[in-house]
């Protein structure tokens, strides 16, 4: 009868070996959810295949999720270590109207000619707001201790607030021309455009450092038991904090997309920012109690939404219906995914 | 390898330019769904397309909003209308997606607001928005006469360029009104609960107010809320903007003192004829500005015309 | 009799109002297991906490080496080369058993990208299966995250980490507590190989004829006071039993 | 050496009777954060005595807060679950305007002069409509087990896409007069709003809910260790069903008072309702992690930012500024209230 | 010899890839302890809870009385008298010690404001203070959370609530492991007139003596399959050893 445990003891080295591609694959926690979104673009392309299955319709779909990819990339790190951040959408346009006065105030009031140097400095500017919200929230959260919750909430309210003093309440409007040309509007490569390259870039580095470095092993550990990953070790507090840097750094880098894209700051809208980069960082299976979660599931939950409204857009569903399925096709997609996976905890 | 060029030109299969089975078919793209003041103009060009043999489709994003309403703009093309009758939420963010439904090969018209770029649309009809807050404040010096008194400003959200318009239009007339002063404008982002809260807290810190401007239909329904609240209604004069049937309403209750109301249809039909001479190659009118009317308890029923519609 | 290493003097640590400690000592000496034993809530696994850095105490001095030392975190505790044990484990349940073993002494690749901060995972793998193979471990499949173990592989791993990386001092809090007879016995073999090391050990244990069976002193905490210091040969079963309940008193309170 | 051993036993014994009054106080939960409060009103009072102090600014804060608070205690049960609920301002507009729509459709389209009939059958109306949708997330959380965000997320589109279709899009303005002005502005017992009593008496009973029933205790067990209470032999899934439910027929009430406090069904607004309700509730010590709140914590967490905005208003601080102030000063009061008690996980 | 009361047969649970029960039986009788024993990761844990109705086995039959019983939920098992200590404990950490005693069967107060659902606090922490006694736990306050206590007491709780609560069978899944000397033996005594209540009690132990001292009745579990079983007086130390590790094999596999 010891053969058997031999038997085992076997299987066990056996399978500190991956098991092979295929089950990995059905395996994987994004499984089911990718079946959904293509699903989705089955469908699509069926009612509508002259309109929905456009070049076109692919460019500008990827285009207007580029900004929201960004800003989930980052919502990912965060909600893995639990936490979660609502300024996403405030720092976005706090980094746009920073970056839009510097261009102004560079090119003397109106930086709607201005050129690539002017540009740049733009970018920095942009990418440095950014960066101080996410610390200033990084240094709340992981230093002072006080819930992501209402850290976020705070700030909000203060880094819209301050936005809005910069420019006494309006909006940036002289963006560079050339801007707003190339990465707003340019492609590259035969069609793809530069605001998607960006975005993918971005997110490819996020899932390299999620899944693959030390960072990312922390950013798992601290989440899935904070108090076992101090004991084991790993600062949380410094920790934490580069999340939350990360975070308003990649906000930062949205704002001036979104600046490239929408040529404005577009002060008044984004109210919904953070709660769309959350829904799609949890529809993609990261878990609000941390601990859990994957890139690839996040890009997939960006793009569930997105390809919904198109699709119904194109199809001109009716305004009031288009809530009732958006809403209802979200439900039965997580559902869809949620039953052929067993989560710890369900939220 | 690098070839750069623009969404919807480089390598794009789909060949711009007009459809010809979408040469009958004209599009309306509001600010905002559900407001009666789009649902009036959307009446209004509705009729006119139908007069004039067209079939005009509406769609409207949630919220007033850039974002939303670019990805409509940017469904339509793919399959572009033969003319896009459309409210920029924002005059720079929309620039780019018109531009491309123009590229496509639709007639541009753009209703009640417009972009910075003039160059896009042949024609803008619209009311003016600074115009019917000098007009509210003329009216508001009317209803307050010679008393002397503060005169609070509701605004919705800070970045809103028609509201934004509207606030400044009426500060800047109550300058020519020396017995009026401005107790500053108030953002309420929109939501009644807070417009209501302002004006409680303006009612005691500004204890002069004598008149209330709100600048759309939902700080009105809050202002007037709070002045209820207080025992309030009728001493201090609420002047609203627009006439959509709720703020009728409260004119005909005494809530309100008076209504700017703006000519939704009006703005709707001229769109459509302007999207149509455009399409048959007849002249177009680049601007076109649609009557204001300050409407008040006692000509209540001389202006019914201008109440705005919910259905058509 | 090998020297003091490390030495905690009169520690307090209050809860709210719970008193924990109430001027506990404790000493362990280097290259001996010195067995911390008492009844529950006596306060012994406070008293590793704070001597881990895990918790601050109230009042009371640490020496280590006879130097004092403030332990203001576990990484303070770590860089002295002190490992823990503790009973309520502290794993990260989401991760794998070997992201655990490993975790905040993960292996980088080598050259640029293990610069950059990228993992060696199929290395810490293979190691991690060594390791565990040593204290006796089976596990169906290291896929799976430390929270669907069992009581004992979870614990097994607890262990692994801790005596992987020790160089001075090893608390373990209860570490066989849900082991099987055979790791059971692996795990006090390793405890003896780490102290023929010249590693301090400090073993927490309810079961007495194991610390009386490896343990070369004992020391008996009662209501967060020490009570009762023993050398491990020459004690008997009784008198540990009556120090615990408090019937045998060699110290008294400071 | 027994002799202490003795002591401690006894003051075991001592301490399963209740701590003196005293020192339960500033050990509760809610203590500091109440000092925050009392001193939010005690600096605007110095400030500005004559305007801030006065029966009349009291009366309106508490009437503005009243929708809030009733949401508010819904959503604290919720989240002791480790629930979330984001569809509580759509559920509320939901409920509006079917009490609308009904009471419009018994007095054959204008209700404006409707009597107490058609508008207890108003009331009904709105209790049942948020009910239903309170049903719905219940059944989609706890029985099919989807993620409460994403399955309030979903029914806040739907549930605001139905309210439109409703009256196609348009706000139900013909509201009895009699209820707008007994329930919306009529005072009773000498000054306090009739809106604040019903918000008072739903908050007690709410609070006793909690705190003192099978129904609190088991909620907090749900949100402590759901396995453990599933263990125990207590229904998680009914439980659950029976939270939202409870959350979604508060939603209804409180659509009822919007309806009676507007005069309108207000179906552009509440958007940021859920996140005031949220907010409101982790304010007052209740984690997002469950297991751990207090109804009393909910109240001050609902005042807190209606103290603020209600002062800076009166003093007339700039919006712009005002913003940033109520950001600041919400974190800094977290921030004085968490630094006092330790908290077994931060968010 | 008494009865059979609880009959498990053939069976197995897949977690995934995983197969915790690979086709094991095991009885209880009324009236008798029955250990169930086996080495780490064999499936004790996984096969109380099948049992308890807190996992589904895969495939198998388990009869009560003779009877075919589906055990859906803990509800279900609790309906039928089985209660059960896990070795997770499954307590609610933010609760009080007595309010997790009382979890699930709370004592209303008298009259109407019991029947409308308020609870009788002080009466649950009365009934509690008495129940740890018997345990010989001491808390130095109830005022605080389970998740605080120690390790020992926080399992007296849970084994305070099965034995409080069981009318039929008993599962305790190493309730000693976290107890202090003196708390085992008040266990080892409670277990025994627990049975002589005609209670079946399934005691899971890694201690052998503990478990060679209290058992009726001892089954051995290997690779998620029942391997012996031995009556209690006649066993010796070794032949459950060599059980354990796949030596000693009486059955074999269904
Ligand atoms: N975080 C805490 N909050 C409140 N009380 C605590 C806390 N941690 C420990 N205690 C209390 O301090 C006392 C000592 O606990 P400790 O865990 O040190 O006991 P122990 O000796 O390890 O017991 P065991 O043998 O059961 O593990 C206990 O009464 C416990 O309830
Ligand atoms: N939820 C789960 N997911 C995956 N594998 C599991 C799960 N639960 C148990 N296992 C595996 O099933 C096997 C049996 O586990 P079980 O907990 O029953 O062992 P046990 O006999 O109780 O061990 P111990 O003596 O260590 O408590 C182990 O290999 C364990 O890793
Ligand atoms: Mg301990
Ligand atoms: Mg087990």
């Amino acid at each position: 009868m010891s053969a058997p445990a031999k038997d085992i003891q076997t299987t066990v080295d056996g399978e500190f070996a991956k098991p092979p591609l295929g089950k990995r694959l059905v395996g994987a926690n994004t499984f089911w959810i990718a079946l959904v979104l293509i699903a989705l673009i089955a469908v699509f392309t069926a009612i509508a295949p002259a309109e929905f299955a456009t070049l076109f319709t692919f460019q500008t779909l990827l285009i207007e999720t580029s900004v929201l990819l960004v800003l989930s990339v980052g919502m990912t790190f965060v909600i893995i270590t639990s936490g979660i951040d609502l300024s996403v959408g405030s720092v976005l346009i706090f980094a746009g109207m920073v970056a839009g006065k510097t261009m102004e105030a560079l090119s003397g009031g109106d930086a709607s000619h201005a050129g690539w140097g002017v540009i740049t400095a733009g970018l920095v500017a942009a990418v440095l707001a950014g960066a101080v919200w996410g610390l200033i929230n990084g240094f709340l959260i992981a230093v002072a201790g006080i819930p992501p919750l209402i850290v976020t909430l705070g700030t909000m309210g203060a880094a819209l607030g301050v936005s809005l003093l910069l420019n006494g309440g309006s909006d940036v409007r002289s963006v560079p021309t050339e801007l707003n040309k190339v990465l707003g509007y340019g492609t590259s490569f035969g069609g793809i455009p530069n605001l998607v390259l960006v975005a993918v870039v971005i997110t490819l580095i996020g899932a390299w450092l999620l899944h693959t470095t030390r960072f990312g092993r922390y950013t798992f550990a601290v989440g899935s038991n904070a108090e076992a990953a101090r004991r084991s070790g790993i600062g949380v507090t410094a920790h934490l904090l580069k999340v939350y840097l990360l975070t308003g750094f990649l906000a930062g880098i949205a704002g001036f997309m979104s600046l490239a894209y929408y040529a404005s700051t577009t002060i008044s809208a984004h109210t919904t920012d953070n709660l769309n980069a959350i829904s799609a960082t949890v529809m993609g299976g990261t878990s609000l109690f941390g601990g859990v979660g994957s890139m690839l599931g996040t890009v997939i939950g960006v793009f569930i939404p997105a390809v919904l409204n198109k699709g119904f857009n194109i199809t001109h569903v009716q305004d009031f219906w288009q809530m009732i399925a958006v809403g209802a096709v979200l439900i039965a997609a997580v559902w869809f995914d949620q039953r052929r996976r067993r989560k710890r905890n369900s939220r | 390898a690098c070839g750069s060029g623009q969404v919807g030109q480089s390598g794009s299969g789909d060949k711009p330019g007009g459809n010809s089975a979408n040469s009958k078919k004209l599009a309306l793209v509001p600010g905002v769904q559900a407001e009666p003041f789009y649902i009036s103009m959307q009446c209004g060009a509705e009729a006119e397309a139908k007069k004039l043999g067209y079939e005009l489709t509406t769609q409207a994003p949630q919220k007033f909003d850039a974002a939303m309403q670019t990805s409509i703009v940017n469904a339509m093309g793919s399959n572009p209308p033969a003319a896009l009758l459309i409210a920029p939420t924002d005059d720079q963010a929309m620039l780019a997606p018109i531009e491309q439904v123009k590229n496509r090969g639709a007639k541009i018209v753009e209703v009640d607001t417009s972009l910075k770029d003039k160059s896009v649309a042949v024609s803008s009809v619209s009311s003016d928005n600074a115009e019917g807050g000098k007009l509210a404040a003329q009216t508001m010096a009317k209803l307050v006469g010679d008393k002397p008194g503060s005169v609070l400003i509701l605004d919705t959200i800070a970045g809103t360029s028609t509201t934004a318009a509207r606030a400044k239009g009426f500060e800047d007339e109550l300058k020519n009104h020396p017995n009026l002063k401005s107790a500053g404008i108030q953002f309420t982002q929109n939501e009644p609960e807070q417009a209501a809260s302002k004006v409680t807290a303006a009612l005691v810190s500004t204890p002069d107010l004598v008149g209330i401007f709100a600048t759309n239909l939902n700080t009105g329904e809050g202002a007037a809320t709070g002045l209820r609240n207080a025992g309030k209604i009728g001493k201090v004069n609420l002047v609203g903007f627009d006439a959509s049937p709720s703020e009728v309403d409260g004119l005909k209750k005494g809530e309100y003192q008076a209504l700017i109301a703006q000519d939704p249809a009006q703005i709707g039909t001229k769109g459509v004829d302007q999207a149509v001479a455009a399409l048959e190659g007849k002249p177009t009118e680049r601007n076109l500005t649609a009557q204001l009317h300050s409407i008040t308890k006692d000509d209540l029923d001389a202006n019914s015309q201008y109440f705005y519609k919910q259905s058509c | 009799m090998s020297e003091i290493l490390l030495d905690a003097v009169d520690l307090t640590k209050h809860y709210g109002s719970v008193e924990a400690l109430r001027g506990a000592s404790f000493q362990a000496r280097a290259g001996e297991v010195t067995a911390l034993i008492g009844d529950n809530g006596a306060g012994k696994s406070t008293l590793v906490k704070c001597l881990s850095g895990a918790e601050q105490p109230t009042s009371g001095r640490i020496l280590l080496d006879g130097t004092e030392v403030h332990l203001d975190s576990p990484v303070a505790a770590r860089r002295l080369g002190i490992e823990t044990v503790y009973q309520d484990l502290a794993v990260a349940p989401d991760l794998d058993p070997a992201a655990n073993l490993f975790l905040g002494r993960e292996i980088p690749r080598k050259g640029l990208l293990g610069k950059l901060g990228m993992l060696d995972k199929a290395e810490m793998r293979r190691q991690a299966v060594t390791e565990f193979e040593k204290l006796g471990v089976t596990l169906q499949s290291t896929e799976v995250s430390i929270g669907s173990l069992s009581g004992g592989q979870r614990q097994s791993v607890a262990v692994a980490r801790s005596v992987a990386w020790a160089s001075k001092v090893v608390f373990m809090d209860e570490p066989t507590a849900a082991l099987g007879v055979r790791q059971r016995g692996r795990v006090l073999d390793v405890i003896k190989k780490v102290r023929d090391k010249g590693i301090a050990v400090v073993l927490i244990s309810h079961n007495m004829p194991e610390v009386l069976s490896v343990s070369d002193r004992i020391e008996v905490l009662l209501q967060g006071k020490r009570v009762a210091r023993f050398a491990g040969a020459d004690t008997k079963l009784e008198d540990l039993v009556a120090a615990m309940t408090g019937a045998l008193v060699q110290e008294e309170a400071a």
